[in-house]
């Protein structure tokens, strides 16, 4: 068994992005899915302080104070990028006018419920940031994370545990282990699969039943 | 590439429905998309709801597509305007619906259909014909009216600037309702003074950001407008 | 009896906003308003269009085309003045932003209630525009009007029987006869007559009971 | 003549109550209004309720606000970032109340407070623990959560120009929240990089027009962010 490697699943989801797509990217691993679009593939990312058309960190000495992205990193701005303030920003994502968010969670369940903000119900002070806006208002939501948790705990999941950030939002579910459609009524369904991984090492790993295409 | 600048009228209209709901920016003259509402007319989807500030004046344009019988309701603050022959005409028939909205809440609308918000309370309206049939509500003991998000299958708007991506920019008065429309259509089509290449315009300046256009025909209105 | 011109009604008015007061004025006689503002005092005119700071028409031969009033005539910009979108106007104006709204009326009543939008519930296409708005919205609503119809009819009166604009909105009246404040509980008091013009004669020509001040 | 712009940090604070809410812009340190944020220290209001993106970092600004102890109430989207020490520490021991609010519904709740909108649905937040206790709403088939505009009795922001009608321009990202905030609240105060003379910024490039705002002071923030 070969899981794909944090820099392999960004490379996927990029693979699947096509161009002319408005893309919000979250913290982690979605982050670097930018590195993987190809140069000639024209994605604009959204960035929820205020910007479209963010273009990658800029070198250490071209650094711009006044421009950062949502995870606070300095970053740089692209040839048709724009900037404007919150409630537009937000205006585009709860609108519905971002085509898609890939965001990483603590657990997706079957019917596409998703748990990204809390791990439990007492934390002490929790924080939410713009997930739960990007969660329920982008067209689609995509979701990248390792297939389990450290101590092996499955991540897919019947029903989430930890508190959610939105119902029913997750269409796609990228891991270490293989990229899974959520596909209402019937749950998710394996899409594709690392090498060397067999559905039945997959099911073994997951909280909730998998399912073959067709 | 993104290259939303189409070159025919043909292909900015590809597409609109029988009825589509269709808003038109400007107000009065001032950022109104002549030469689109044209293209419709050429176009010929019918059955349309427009929303738009005023109901045309005069045989041209919006008038003009409501001549043609093409207009099955207009959504408007202000139909009765210098000129409204047309509309007067056919509302006196009852051959048009009309749906009258206080020009704050016509705009609040489009903007929340924007925005994601399916409805919002406004102060504006409440005791008047306008709040008729629609809950009010008291909120910190004052009474509110609850509005609808007002939606378009289409926006046709007029820019002053625009790039490939979509980035629009607007001129003085001619800003009114184009950018609030761009962000309430499923297709927003924008008329142009002026095509810029891709980081040319400023992006401090861009108005409208590219997310919320689909299509950008260059359309110079002439020396009198540059 | 010296009834008030248009001209001095207007310019009454003007006298009575201070420097630095945000204020919408509507078609008619309130548009005349501006002509009166001594020309050392900075008041600053919104017209619902997307502009602040607008300025009085220009000569014929500096006509803009893309700047226009409410009214859709010809206008100019002072320095310092700037425009913004329809839901951006109408924010300043139903957020109590304008300190100021001065309307023409059909009737106004002694609760504050107006109605200058539509003569009758019948009226082939009425047309509101943004009066609901401002007379809801602005902090102050003052109404300039002739104190009756032209077949004598009043205008000052206990209950509107025109459709109403806005309730219990207005807090000033200017007629040709004089100048009302409406008071809570109260009704319309008299703050200042025409010359020649007797309380007893006002009353007369007033449906509302008036009040004289303190 | 009209002037916004004062001379000196007391004057921009005059009359900030015990008891306040305060707008306070920027996301992280970009756009934060830092000198205001001392000004306001300096100026002694307590029992302050603070609507801000983060709660404060390190042991200056916002956070040396708590640490004094003169913040009831922070409301935030994201209060745990790095640095949040004394937050953290504050939180922990019960000495500081938290309402968490999502990005967006922060963001719009204040918008809507500057618009005359007392309350709105939105999909944000529906079946969440942030939704408890709120009003939900099935519209055309889909729910919705209630939310209520959030008014500030002050905004502290800051802007790249300004002048001395209050028009105000904003940098890149330095954007955010700031002209939400200029809305929202009775008494608006900006720090500003950028002194201009009046009709010296182009009215179409105008981002937050002076009605939203009360006081401007020249703040340079020195040639690293020039």
């Amino acid at each position: 068994m070969k899981p794909f490697s944090r820099a392999q699943m960004a490379a996927r989801v990029a693979q699947d992005i096509p161009e002319g797509w408005f893309v919000n990217l979250g913290i982690g691993i979605p982050t670097m899915v930018a590195d993987h679009v190809p140069a000639d593939r024209e994605v604009i990312l959204h960035s929820e302080n205020g910007i479209l058309g963010m273009g990658p960190a800029p070198p250490p000495d071209k650094v711009d104070p006044w421009l950062v992205n949502a995870g606070k990193q300095p970053v740089t701005l692209r040839p048709g990028g724009s900037f404007f303030h919150h409630a537009d920003s937000f205006a585009m994502i709860r609108g519905g006018h971002l085509d898609l968010c890939v965001l990483g969670a603590f657990e997706v369940a079957e019917n596409g419920d998703i748990a990204n903000w809390a791990t439990s119900e007492n934390d002490t002070a929790p924080a939410v940031g713009g997930a739960m806006d990007l969660a329920a208002g982008a067209k689609r939501l995509w979701v990248v994370m390792e297939h389990t948790t450290k101590d092996g705990r499955p991540k897919l999941v019947e029903r989430c545990s930890y508190p959610l950030t939105a119902l029913g939002a997750v269409s796609r579910v990228y891991t270490n282990l293989g990229v899974f459609d959520v596909v209402k009524g019937r749950g998710f369904v394996v899409v594709d699969m690392a090498p060397g991984v067999t559905f039945e090492a997959l099911q073994e790993r997951s909280g909730a039943k998998l399912h073959l295409p067709g | 590439m993104i290259n939303k600048i189409v070159r025919t009228m043909a292909e900015a209209m590809a597409g609109i429905r029988d009825g589509s709901t269709v808003l038109i920016g400007g107000f009065g003259a001032v950022g109104q998309p002549d030469a689109l509402i044209e293209g419709l007319i050429e176009q010929g989807a019918k059955d349309l709801v427009c929303v738009a500030n005023n109901a045309g004046t005069g045989r041209t344009g919006l008038a003009r597509l409501m001549e043609l019988g093409r207009v099955r309701k207009i959504i408007c603050s202000f139909p009765r305007s210098a000129g409204s022959v047309v509309f007067e005409e056919l509302y006196r028939e009852g051959r048009i619906e009309l749906e009258i909205v206080p020009q704050g809440t016509l705009a609040e609308r489009m903007r929340a259909a924007g925005a994601g918000v399916p409805a919002f309370y406004t102060p504006t309206g409440v005791g008047t014909l306008l709040a008729q049939g629609k809950e009010v509500r008291e909120i910190d003991g004052r009474p509110y009216v609850l509005e609808r998000a007002l939606k378009g299958d289409v926006a046709l708007i007029e820019a002053w600037e625009a790039d490939r991506w979509g980035n629009l920019t607007y001129r003085e008065s001619g800003r009114n309702f184009n950018p609030v429309m761009a962000m309430a259509a499923e297709l927003t089509i924008a008329q142009a003074m002026h095509i810029r290449a891709l980081g040319e315009i400023n992006p401090d300046h861009v108005v409208t950001p590219g997310i919320f256009v689909d299509r950008v025909i260059h359309v110079d209105r002439g020396p009198d407008w540059a």
